[in-house]
């Protein structure tokens, strides 16, 4: 499905002057809305991501209610103005996908067994999109529940590895997504070396593969020590 | 059940400090809460602006593509105010289709443009009967605090200022002079909602006086001091001078608003 | 939004012979349907309506049930051949704000503290429009609750005012909607000088404002006569 | 459950009247109610017809509007019958997208057009394979006392009789004659329905007798006496024999009815 | 609404070789799938159904039970690929309307009275269509019903009847259907002579009628005994 | 309740069985279900597969019809492909849209066909900008006992072999040579799926399997080797030594699936 005719890749290095291990800018803000229980805003490069936590709180339907543990749920959703072409309100299928696939990625460190018969919402929206929008959105959403409260075992950080120009390269941004040759966004518990979402499209060989593992894994690590640092500042201040 | 007692608590909270001339942040009755504009910042949007009044805060986008014009106007451009109220913004707020507060949000938002022509429409035709620009305001509410009107609709005016026409992108190219990929922006209307709490006229309600009130006014003027658009709200009726005297005070704080953010 | 090139008033009359302030001919049925607790079939003009008002009745699901009073629901719906236009069946933007709009403008004097937990539902059907279809419902629903026993301090009446050719004049109809300078349709319990609905669009200004509104009030005084002897007709017959 | 057991009283009710030779109104089993039939009473449609049958009450508007053809008949109208039963007409009606009961509504009525070929689509095509005449069959049920599928298709061919081809309004002029602007009517399809009650066949159930049967059958004949639709309604099974009496008296009562009405 | 052009009889014989009053080969296959409580498959000429059934079992919502019975449901659904033009997934009115008449066809013979409170379902699925598939939906449903070992008085058949080049046919194919005068689809308790669905479009005088409802009566005559072969057969077989 | 506790019951069996050594229907960790693949059985379709995996039985049916283009690649063909778990698969599926287990079988087959090129939508311009090949790849799920996506993506793969595009039905005659009229096929990729069971790898999850698993994956690898498409699904999480095995076992035993099958 890439398209081809870009060389995205000149003297070593990318359009954007990054090297191939190197993310794009990083803006955390935990507690930016009043209503919500926790909340982040996330940049990654041009993605403007915010993510909402309401909860632990009644869940309705009853009859969906789990009585050991609370339900989590997660809806990503984009800003119609977010996207070159503007995007239609309401759900598509490609974003139900992502809510699905975001959701695993943060259930692994939820303690839900504290909150019985109760549900957790996580909403992510993006402003403004450049891809990695999944990404920044776990690790926006991840630091709203902390700041919400959520009893986690851990932080959950997420990037995106790819091809370009036959290179493994991190964290692509939309010129990379729309002419490269693959694209895997990862999540990961990065204490744990555990991987709780892996998503791939494009064409890789094994080898490709496990060197852009590496590179992500390297990456979240950082992406880690940021949302930690984010929300240490949030709760000096307070 | 614990939810509408709190309810009446919280009204009668309000009540009665209207009724001893305060209100619950300590602003005067005819203030707003601190107001800030920053435009231009989302890059994908032709337009855009966000706009925090006190805790609320609206994010509109402006985007323009090419599309059919209506039937019975063939030579204009298209307007298309959406407003989503998403659930990030509001424990209240529910994922799904537009209820009836998120149409009427866009609504009145959309009547107030549209009366106000702030928008020359006919400068939007590129090919009559065929093709025109349609002009997607996107209101995208982050967090409610109270009285989206006035923020989406000040959010919507700020984005519309200084919109580039994006004809590359679609390939129209304009043959005339390089201005005419600005969109003509002919007047800024202003919204300013006010509410009745015991008898007073409160503007700029927020998120529990808006819960306390039994009615309330949106006023929509523009920088002549016409009305461009009206709706009232609310279980209750509001008396011929109440109206009027909201009227007044809409022109009045409009003319302000204008001045400091537009 | 208004079309140029029209000339709606010539030597002092409107297009269809009315003075500034005077209405377009009313007729008004009471009790017109079986099935339904009470209706009302109102015509202004060209617009024919017809309201039902079933209720109070046991509200469905319960949890939307208001322990203190009953819950007014509003429904305005254009039949499909009403307008030139064929319209598509199914709710759109427009009929849910004349809906929300409509229960408000009724709202204040349905005493609703005698039926808690249950519903009144009004249904407005639009059978032929030409400007005026939302002050029509609403002055059809006023008499069909009226017509259903519901509990009421008073009746409500509505009609819109706008300005055409520079003049401020009752009762638009269609083709001065259409080509005139503003609409604003208001309601109105008319003993009582409440305003319990207003909208405008268009552009006047705060004098032009002021007539407005006079005028409409006092043909809301006279609408409200017409709708009180055709329910007493009613029950006379009876 | 109070529901339930009155359901059960009201059919024991009905029951019992027939096997006396009784309908609730007093009727015969083979008699209709007052029928009213009023045309054109809605301006905006090219035709219309309001049908009364005792206190069922039914509207039917018919518009025209040019439109793609189906690809398999690139040279024909199209016809879309739709009805809605809005929450207006009867208590049980609720708000929403089209249910089994209105989609069959609108379906037996549209057969029965289509099978007599009423309307002769060949004379609706505006330009082979591009534009075609839509015609939009709409029926709108103002008041449920039953039998509304006989209601419905009165209402339909009343309102198609005399109707004028609005190709003005969409700037399309017939080049030919003027009587090529009048929509081409060649049959007269008239249903009837009928109910088992107890083994006895009533012809236009009320609505509590469409409550208290069993099984019942809409005929739908054409002038010639031939049948163009039928079908069957209800949780228990129809004999041969009383299949073919029920066809019968449906094209005794056809004939009657389109003499009276028609 | 049928087209013409097109010679469907040549020397008494229809275009696939058939006599007037000859059904086409049909396949019955019980018990094909491994979740269902009861299933078959149903090959009429180039008809590819399937029917599956669940039940009886809990019906949700609570409020839509009847006490006093199970409620039967039927849902008719055409795969996209099972027409030369893709048919858009989900239903349409063609598929509400048919599923209400298979599920009136069927429920004279269900004793619901034995399960108050369930629901019984009944998934027919279309794989591939040539006319007829609503019978053969009816007829599979009807063995799958058996094979779930839902209480029955009896199996109901059914077939389609109509008129093609002047002649009143058994069980039209596409062709037959799309060139044809009528077209009359009826569903029998076969062993009682009642008749439980009946539709009819296009057009047919009385006489044609008769003659088509004995030859559509005698045709479910013989499906019932193919249904009840296939059922013996599978049982025997366990 | 009860079926919560069920769910505990067959969790702990599986997951007894797995520390065991074995599996409930006695195959190895690495072992497939039987398998059968029969081609081309829905006349309707240009291509179709049914595929049965134990008792997990799916149908694919491709369909090309004429279609726009996207915006952005207008002289490429387009896939949709399109999953349906109707009712009658499952007692758990239920009628209606999708939700988000159908969006993502979908998307999954979906992204294994295009990361691939299997389908070099080059091939199926019509007439550029305006008219290409649209793909429609629909599953039809029949019967769900586990490992939806390996029959679904195999089903899909093996329908897309030795299609025939219907030019002729279109109205739309090759001007070329005749081969113009078979869809390319440039790879055959296959998925193969593996759960997380006790710190196990089980290939070809059955239903209870997948449902006592915490985590699984989807390795969609090609002809040559290499990967085309990976999802991570479950709860918990993978460690990166699990995952590097899997993909390992995952090229494997496609290219035994594919030999065998395609």
């Amino acid at each position: 499905m890439k398209k081809e005719g870009i060389e995205l890749i000149k003297d070593g290095k990318r359009l954007d002057g990054r090297d191939f291990d190197e993310l794009r800018p990083i803006k955390i803000e935990v507690g930016v809305l009043k209503r919500a229980d926790g909340s982040c805003y996330f940049e990654l490069g041009d993605n403007k991501v915010i993510a909402a936590v309401y909860g632990p709180r009644e869940m309705h339907p009853r009859h969906a209610q789990d009585a050991k543990m609370a339900v989590l749920k997660y809806r990503y959703n984009m800003a119609p103005f977010s996207v070159d072409e503007r995007k239609r309100p309401g759900p598509d299928r490609r974003s139900v996908e992502i809510s699905k696939v975001s959701r695993e990625a943060l259930e692994p460190v939820i303690i839900k067994e504290f909150y019985p018969k109760t549900e957790i919402d996580v909403y992510v929206e993006i402003l403004q999109s450049d891809a990695g929008t999944r990404t920044a959105g776990i690790n926006a959403a991840s630091v709203a529940l902390a700041d919400a409260g959520i009893p986690m075992k851990d932080l959950v950080s997420s990037v995106a590895v790819g091809k370009i120009d036959g290179e493994v390269v991190l964290d692509l941004n939309a010129v990379e997504d729309n002419y490269g040759e693959a694209d895997m966004p990862i999540a990961m518990v990065a204490r744990r070396n555990t991987i709780t979402a892996l998503q791939m499209d494009g064409r890789m060989t094994k080898e490709e593969f496990d060197k852009g593992l590496k590179l992500a894994m390297n990456a979240c690590r950082q992406i880690y020590e940021l949302q930690r640092t984010a929300l240490i500042e949030r709760y000096s201040e307070m | 059940m614990g939810l509408e007692i709190m309810d009446d608590v919280r009204r009668d909270y309000i009540y009665n400090l209207v009724k001893r001339g305060k209100r619950e942040d300590g602003r005067d009755f005819r203030d707003y809460r601190e107001i800030k504009v920053e435009k231009d910042i989302i890059k994908r949007a032709e337009g855009s602006a966000r706009v925090k009044i006190g805790n609320t805060e609206v994010l509109v986008g402006v985007k323009l593509e090419p599309g059919e014009p209506f039937p019975d106007s063939p030579d204009e451009g298209v307007i298309i105010t959406n407003a989503e109220l998403v659930p990030l913004a509001s424990p209240e707020f529910e994922p799904g289709p537009p209820n009836e507060d998120s149409v009427q949000l866009a609504r009145v938002v959309d009547r107030g443009i549209r009366g106000s022509e702030a928008i020359d429409l006919s400068k939007l035709c590129i090919e009559e009967g065929e093709k025109v620009w349609i002009v997607f305001i996107d209101i995208h509410v982050l967090d409610n605090d109270g009285n989206l009107v006035d923020a989406a609709a000040l959010g919507a005016i700020a984005a519309l200022l200084n919109i580039h026409i994006p004809a590359e992108r679609y390939g129209l190219s304009s043959s005339e002079g390089e201005d005419t990929n600005t969109l003509p922006i002919r007047d800024k209307p202003v919204a300013v909602t006010m509410v009745d709490v015991g008898g007073e006229i409160l503007v700029d309600p927020n998120y529990n006086e808006e819960k306390a009130a039994v009615s309330g006014l949106t006023v929509i003027t523009n920088t002549d001091g016409t009305i461009s658009g009206m709706q009232k709200y609310g279980r209750e009726g509001l008396a011929e001078d109440k109206i009027s005297e909201m009227v007044e005070i809409g022109i009045e704080k409009a003319d302000e608003l204008r001045r400091r953010f537009l």
